[in-house]
């Protein structure tokens, strides 16, 4: 029987680590992958609440993120590709003018 | 406790040599039945009949040197095949494909004749399915050659397409037998109406049917839905660059999808291992007679269609089969309540 | 140390090692991978809490969809390396190292406050074990709460997917 | 029904304002005459059942809403009738109206637009001005005094295109101002005096006190008021912008210039009779700046050349002489004088006015001579109208002008009659030099250039032929003409059989109510001055009769002699006036120049303001401070964003990092708290 501390420091490392990448690449396909992990880390620490509630409101929330994060995905790779066209780039910090 | 074990392990064992073995037949047959069709021998010189034409293949693939592109990702190179043999593998480790039996009294107490009983066996499958997809993509990113990327760009977008129909025409059975699991499936196919009419869903999911085996063809990547390996555009797809062993890791994972989807259909649409005349303990019969029919289907169908062209196999599959399986999926639904079984 | 014990270690390692590579590494291809690999790992874990179902969705939905999509991206971008030379970018790095090594302190933090809430020891998950596995796992009673505690939650999802789905269809297409 | 008086010509206003680009001539002309014609038989019928009132009380008050209510101050939009605002709403509607038609004729060449417009200001002039004579208290003649003053700058600068039009309106709006500015003063010195600005109420508590022996504040209150006037009504020093008003359509000066607007002034004073009889200081300065604005108009009428501007210096010193009325306590002479001389003087204008439409726009006499064959109407009207004006016997003008003479004489002003009596004499004299340069004697040939007003003329034909008034024209000439013979027959003097009708008819509106009127002639004035001359307590005692005849043989004498002269210099002996110019060369051009007044002007206030604004306010004030706050805060703002706009990078991930900034220390304090 693993406690539930276990799983919320692993979700919190995994957290840690998601975010490090956010500020680390420079790519935006890989920032948009770290906030992948971001959301994962937060699935697992729901699920595991979930499971110590003895409740499966958990998963269920965690339907949710997964469905937002698909959608955050769709629409963000599709801006991608938009900002592709325009600069020839994947480096988040050359789209720094608000509006061209 | 002890033989439990051991019987586990040995059906695993039996599971992946029965199904390096239907590979091989599969090989040797689509090359018959292909000759037949086109009114040629095929194969007879290796063995009688030719029926060692299989193994020799294998001898001089695993003889070959196996090349890799300069610019290929190293990496990759090497995983896709891996990936996807081991994929198609998998999938068939939740699929029964016989009822519980002693094995002829050797142990006390009944197993399941399937390597994991896992209660959302379906959606396992499913995932598989769905992890299977990669092991083409990387193959054609990684050879790093415009076929292959073609190739595997398109296989990726139709599988997905295809993914869809897929689940929901299944989804359809699972609301009919209210269970994920594929044995409490079968079972729920048991007996027969009026006594002669066996109780499968293929009689009550006629239209799910066809678009499971519609689906099916399209997942496998076999005409008329071969586009990642369309030889007559892209040399050979995704596995251009591919030679030797990995080839035949390829080779061998397409045929053995092929019985996995085949097995598939026959657990969800044709009632599994139950059928007239044989005692319970020899379901396994059946079993092996509905995939071969389904397979040979599979053949046949290879060798008469034509390929479509690929903005058709697009516009056929989100336009026509995803909304009829989603009609006939809600018909379903609202058929349980109203039966209110 | 039980053999649950022994996998989630295995799991956690793995996720952990995947998600670091993921984040480390320059190569946009194997970050998805390495990213799958995580979220394969996850889903172990998913099973190990009695969420089967769960596990099954994050790998269908994670591994089946958005991240063949990611695939696509790469594969479409064709962006084999993260492109050192930045065209006409802000030298903004950094701040933006400052902010990775925030990111690891927010981590000790969080550590650190699970720890002395108790930590590791406690045995929190263990009196969740008196709910009936069985009805964590059936995927009717998940199906039941969705569709009737979080039905508005559910609509407003299906929506938010369409609404995506149209926005990416809009933003992708190349205008002519 | 008193409210419909000035609402009829509002509406036609908003009428040719709205449509009346889209209509025809006929229709908007038509429409503002009706609305004119309306107003007068809406006024005829309330002056009737006004006069079927016993004396005493004939005053009709209509409050038409609450106007301006502030603490103690509260003021109604109110509308008083009473005999003397009977007497004026007749003047203004009958020969408003009569102008009105005269102008369908003469305005036809405009284009339908302008012709629109100018009906609409016309009504709105008259609407505004019988605002102001219906006006119950101070404010709501203010309202109408500062509306008319509008019209007249709108009307003057008619043909706006013509720079000298234009000019002259903005001089004749400036000089209004400052005489409203001391209207508005002596409104205020009022309001502290009396806590009122109802006219009646005034009148009532000036009533209680006795008259002022020294300046006080009801002196300084009428003064403040009589600036006022002096700017409505020419006087001296603000008469410069009447000549100037005459670059406006002839009925126009007839309407406003001659007419109606310009007695405004004369009109107030006898509104707030009461208040300037106890201001004896007030009176002595009205009457001499009254005789001394006659004298000096009718000097440099004498020399001017410009046909319009003789009758505009003409009218300047006539208000002159409405002013000495009004200074010797003779109000019901002065109202009387104004009556008459707006029939007649508005007959003057428009017989010009026809003849410079006869002669396509030509304004000197000196180009004009022997028109008698050719336009007969207009000279014999016209010609009825100098006789009037120069008051001779039983015309008009002789009853008001020797009305006001005796007063004068008989109030112990003798300075002050000798000087009217001058001025009347130069009145005959400028106006049958104007008759016979115009009418008699040969014509010089008509130069092209000469087309003055681009308004009245048409290019159809160069009048080759000179054609006499036409048809509405003609009318509105003979009526006038006839009104100048038989308008003073209602205030003949007691002395030659008449019972000065109209005097006791105003006397209530010069009394302070509650003061009991004696229905004697002229006893009013006197008890509203409040005994101030014992000497002007007249007529009755038999030496006094005498006196006044032996005036009235003396002034229509001097009416005679006016003309005998202009007969001598400018009918026989042409040359001989001119000898006399030359002899007496510059005083001629010191008359020439209108005793340089605007030159003066120019130099001591024009000049000095422009450069001041020009240097001081412009530069410094405008360009230095205003502009210098404006542009310092935008240029503020620009630098400060400056600086922030560094905080505003555009990349995502620095305002990612700032939050997360800000969750590693939220965090981190609940962690070690």
């Amino acid at each position: 029987m693993v406690p539930l501390g276990h799983y919320l420091i692993l979700s919190a490392i995994l957290f840690g680590v998601g975010t490090m990448g956010v500020f680390l690449r420079r790519n935006v396909i890989t920032v948009l992958l770290s906030i992948e992990v971001m959301l994962n880390a937060v699935n697992l620490a729901f699920i595991a609440f979930g499971r110590t509630m003895g409740s499966v409101d958990g998963q269920v929330i965690m339907f949710f993120v997964v469905t937002v994060a698909a959608a955050e995905a769709a629409v963000g790779l599709a801006l991608v590709i938009a900002l592709f066209r325009h600069r020839e780039s994947l480096n988040p910090d050359t789209f720094t003018s608000l509006k061209w | 406790m002890i033989p439990l074990y051991i019987a586990q392990f040995g059906i695993i064992l039996a599971v992946f040599g029965m199904l390096l073995l239907a590979a091989a037949v599969m090989v040797y047959s689509e090359r018959k039945v292909a000759a037949l069709i086109q009114q040629r021998y095929g194969p007879y010189l290796v063995g009688p009949k030719g029926m060692l034409q299989p193994i020799a293949d294998v001898v001089k693939l695993i003889f070959k040197e196996s090349l890799r592109p300069v610019a290929a990702d190293r990496v990759i190179f090497v995983l896709a095949p891996i990936l996807s043999a081991t994929a198609a593998f998998a999938a068939f480790a939740v699929v029964p494909f016989g009822a519980e039996t002693t094995l002829f009294g050797l142990i006390e107490e009944p197993i399941r004749l399937q390597v994991a009983d896992v209660n959302v066996a379906v959606l396992v499958v499913f995932a598989i399915t769905s992890i299977s997809v990669y092991g083409i993509v990387l193959a054609g990113w990684s050879s790093n050659s415009k076929y292959s990327l073609l190739g595997s760009l398109r296989s990726a977008s139709q599988m997905i397409s295809y993914e869809l129909s897929y689940g929901m025409s299944l989804a359809a059975v699972l609301v009919l037998a209210g269970s994920l699991s594929l044995t409490d499936i079968v079972n729920a196919q048991q007996g027969a109406w009026l006594g002669f009419i066996p109780r499968w869903f293929v009689f009550v999911q006629p239209l799910g049917f066809l678009i499971f085996m519609i689906a099916g063809v399209a997942e496998t990547n076999r005409a008329p839905f071969d586009f990642p390996e369309a030889e007559q555009e892209l040399v050979a797809g995704y596995h251009t660059e591919y030679s030797s062993t990995p080839f035949m890791m390829f080779f061998l994972a397409e045929y053995i999808n092929m019985v996995t989807a085949a097995a598939v259909a026959a657990d969800l649409f044709l009632g599994g291992w139950h059928g007239p005349f044989l005692p319970e303990y020899l379901g396994w019969i059946w079993f092996l007679v509905k995939i071969s029919a389904i397979l040979f289907f599979y053949i046949w169908m290879r060798w008469t269609l034509p390929r479509l062209r690929y903005d058709q196999l697009m516009q056929f599959g989100w336009k026509v089969l995803l909304p009829l399986a989603a009609l006939n999926l809600i018909v379903t639904a609202a058929g349980v309540i109203y039966c209110g079984n | 140390m039980g053999t649950e014990l022994l996998l989630f270690y295995l799991f956690g390692a793995i996720a952990v090692a995947a998600s670091l590579l993921v984040v480390l590494q320059r190569n946009p291809m194997h970050s998805v991978l390495l990213l799958i690999v995580s979220f394969c790992a996850l889903a172990g874990l998913y099973i190990g809490l009695e969420a089967p179902f769960a596990a099954v969705v994050q790998i269908i939905i994670y591994t089946g969809a958005i991240m063949v999509l990611f695939l696509f991206v790469v594969m479409l971008l064709n962006a084999h390396r993260e492109d050192e030379v930045d065209v006409g970018a802000r030298p903004v790095r950094g701040p933006l190292r400052a902010g990775a090594v925030l990111a690891v302190v927010l981590m000790a933090e969080l550590v650190w406050a699970l720890v002395r809430a108790g930590g590791p020891r406690d045995g929190a998950l263990s009196e969740g074990a008196g709910a009936d596995a069985a009805a964590l796992q059936s995927v009717r009673t998940l199906g039941n709460v969705l569709f009737t505690d979080y039905s508005l939650a559910f609509e407003a999802t299906s929506i938010l997917i369409i609404v995506a789905m149209v926005g990416a269809v809009v933003l992708a297409k190349r205008e002519s | 029904m008193l409210l419909l008086i000035p609402l009829l010509p509002f509406l036609g206003f908003l009428i040719n304002l709205t449509l009346g680009k889209r209509l025809a001539k006929s229709a908007s002309g038509g429409v503002a005459c009706l609305a004119m014609f309306g107003a007068f038989l809406v006024s005829a019928w309330s002056v009737w059942s006004l006069i079927q009132m016993p004396p005493a009380e004939r005053g009709v008050v209509l409050e038409v809403a609450p106007w301006i209510e502030s603490g103690t101050l509260s003021i109604p939009f109110a509308l008083r009738l009473d005999p003397l605002g009977a007497l004026m709403i007749l003047v203004v509607t009958g020969i408003g109206f009569l102008i009105h038609v005269y102008s369908t004729a003469y305005m036809h060449e405009e284009r339908d637009s302008e012709y629109a417009r100018y009906f609409s200001y016309l009504n709105l002039f008259a609407a505004f001005m019988l605002v102001l004579v219906l006006g119950a208290s101070f404010p709501v003649m203010f309202v109408g005094w500062e509306g008319v003053g509008l019209c007249s700058y709108l009307l003057i600068g008619f043909w706006f295109t013509k720079k000298s039009a234009s000019d002259a309106g903005k001089k004749a709006f400036i000089v209004n101002r400052i005489g409203d500015f001391g209207f508005l003063l002596g409104m205020f010195v009022v309001w502290t005096q009396f806590g009122s600005l109802d006219f009646q109420q005034v009148a009532h508590l000036a009533g209680q006190m006795p008259a002022e022996a020294a300046f006080g504040t009801i002196s300084l209150a009428t003064l403040l008021l009589f600036v006022g006037a002096t700017g409505k009504s020419a006087q001296i020093p603000l008469h410069v912008w009447l000549p100037d008003a005459m670059e406006g359509p002839t009925p126009v000066s007839a309407l406003i210039h001659a007419a109606t607007m310009v007695t405004a002034g004369v009109y107030m004073i006898g509104r707030n009779a009461v208040l300037f009889g106890h201001a004896p200081e007030t009176l002595a300065i009205v009457a001499a700046v009254g005789v001394a604005t006659a004298l000096m108009a009718g000097t440099i009428g004498l020399v001017q050349n410009d046909i319009k501007r003789v009758l505009a210096y003409s009218t300047v010193s006539q208000l002159g002489l409405m002013f000495v009325a009004m200074g010797v306590g003779a109000f019901a002479a002065g109202i009387f004088h104004l009556y008459t001389h707006a029939f007649f003087k508005a007959l003057l204008f428009l017989g010009s006015g026809a003849v410079i439409h006869a002669l396509a726009g030509e304004q000197d006499i000196r180009r004009m001579g022997g028109l008698r064959k050719q336009l007969p109407v207009t000279y014999w009207t016209f010609l009825i109208g100098a006789l009037a004006i120069s008051g001779v016997p039983l015309l008009s003008g002789f009853f008001s002008k020797d009305e006001i003479l005796w007063k004068a004489f008989s109030g112990g002003h003798t300075l002050v009659w000798g000087v009217a009596v001058v001025a009347s004499l130069l009145t005959a004299i400028y106006m049958f030099r104007l008759v016979f340069l115009t009418f008699h004697g040969e014509r010089a040939p008509v130069q092209d250039h000469a087309r003055r007003s681009p308004g009245s003329s048409d290019p159809g034909n160069h009048h080759s032929h000179l054609h006499d008034a036409p048809p509405a024209m003609a009318i509105v000439l003979i009526l006038l003409a006839i009104g100048s013979v038989f308008a003073g027959y209602i205030g003949v003097p007691a002395v030659i059989g008449g019972s000065n009708r109209i005097e006791h008819f105003l006397a209530p509106s010069f009394a302070a109510p509650g003061v009991e009127v004696s229905g004697e002639g002229g006893a009013s004035p006197a008890e509203a001055r409040g005994e101030m001359s014992p000497a002007s307590e007249p007529t009755g005692e038999g030496g006094d009769h005498r006196a006044e005849l032996l005036l009235m043989a003396f002034s229509s004498g001097i009416a005679i002699a006016g003309i005998g002269i202009a007969v001598f210099f400018f009918l026989r002996r042409r040359d001989a006036a001119d000898r006399v110019a030359a002899s007496f060369a510059g005083l001629h051009r010191l008359l020439l120049n209108k005793y340089y007044v605007d030159e003066i002007y120019d130099a001591a206030i024009v000049q000095p303001i422009a450069r001041t604004s020009d240097r001081a306010l412009w530069r410094v004030v405008d360009a230095g401070l205003i502009d210098g706050t404006v542009n310092g805060a935008g240029s503020f703002v620009n630098g400060a964003s400056a600086i922030l706009r560094r905080l505003q990078t555009g990349s995502m991930r620095a305002y990612a990092l700032s939050v997360f900034v800000g969750v590693v220390l939220i965090l981190g304090y609940y962690v070690w708290r």
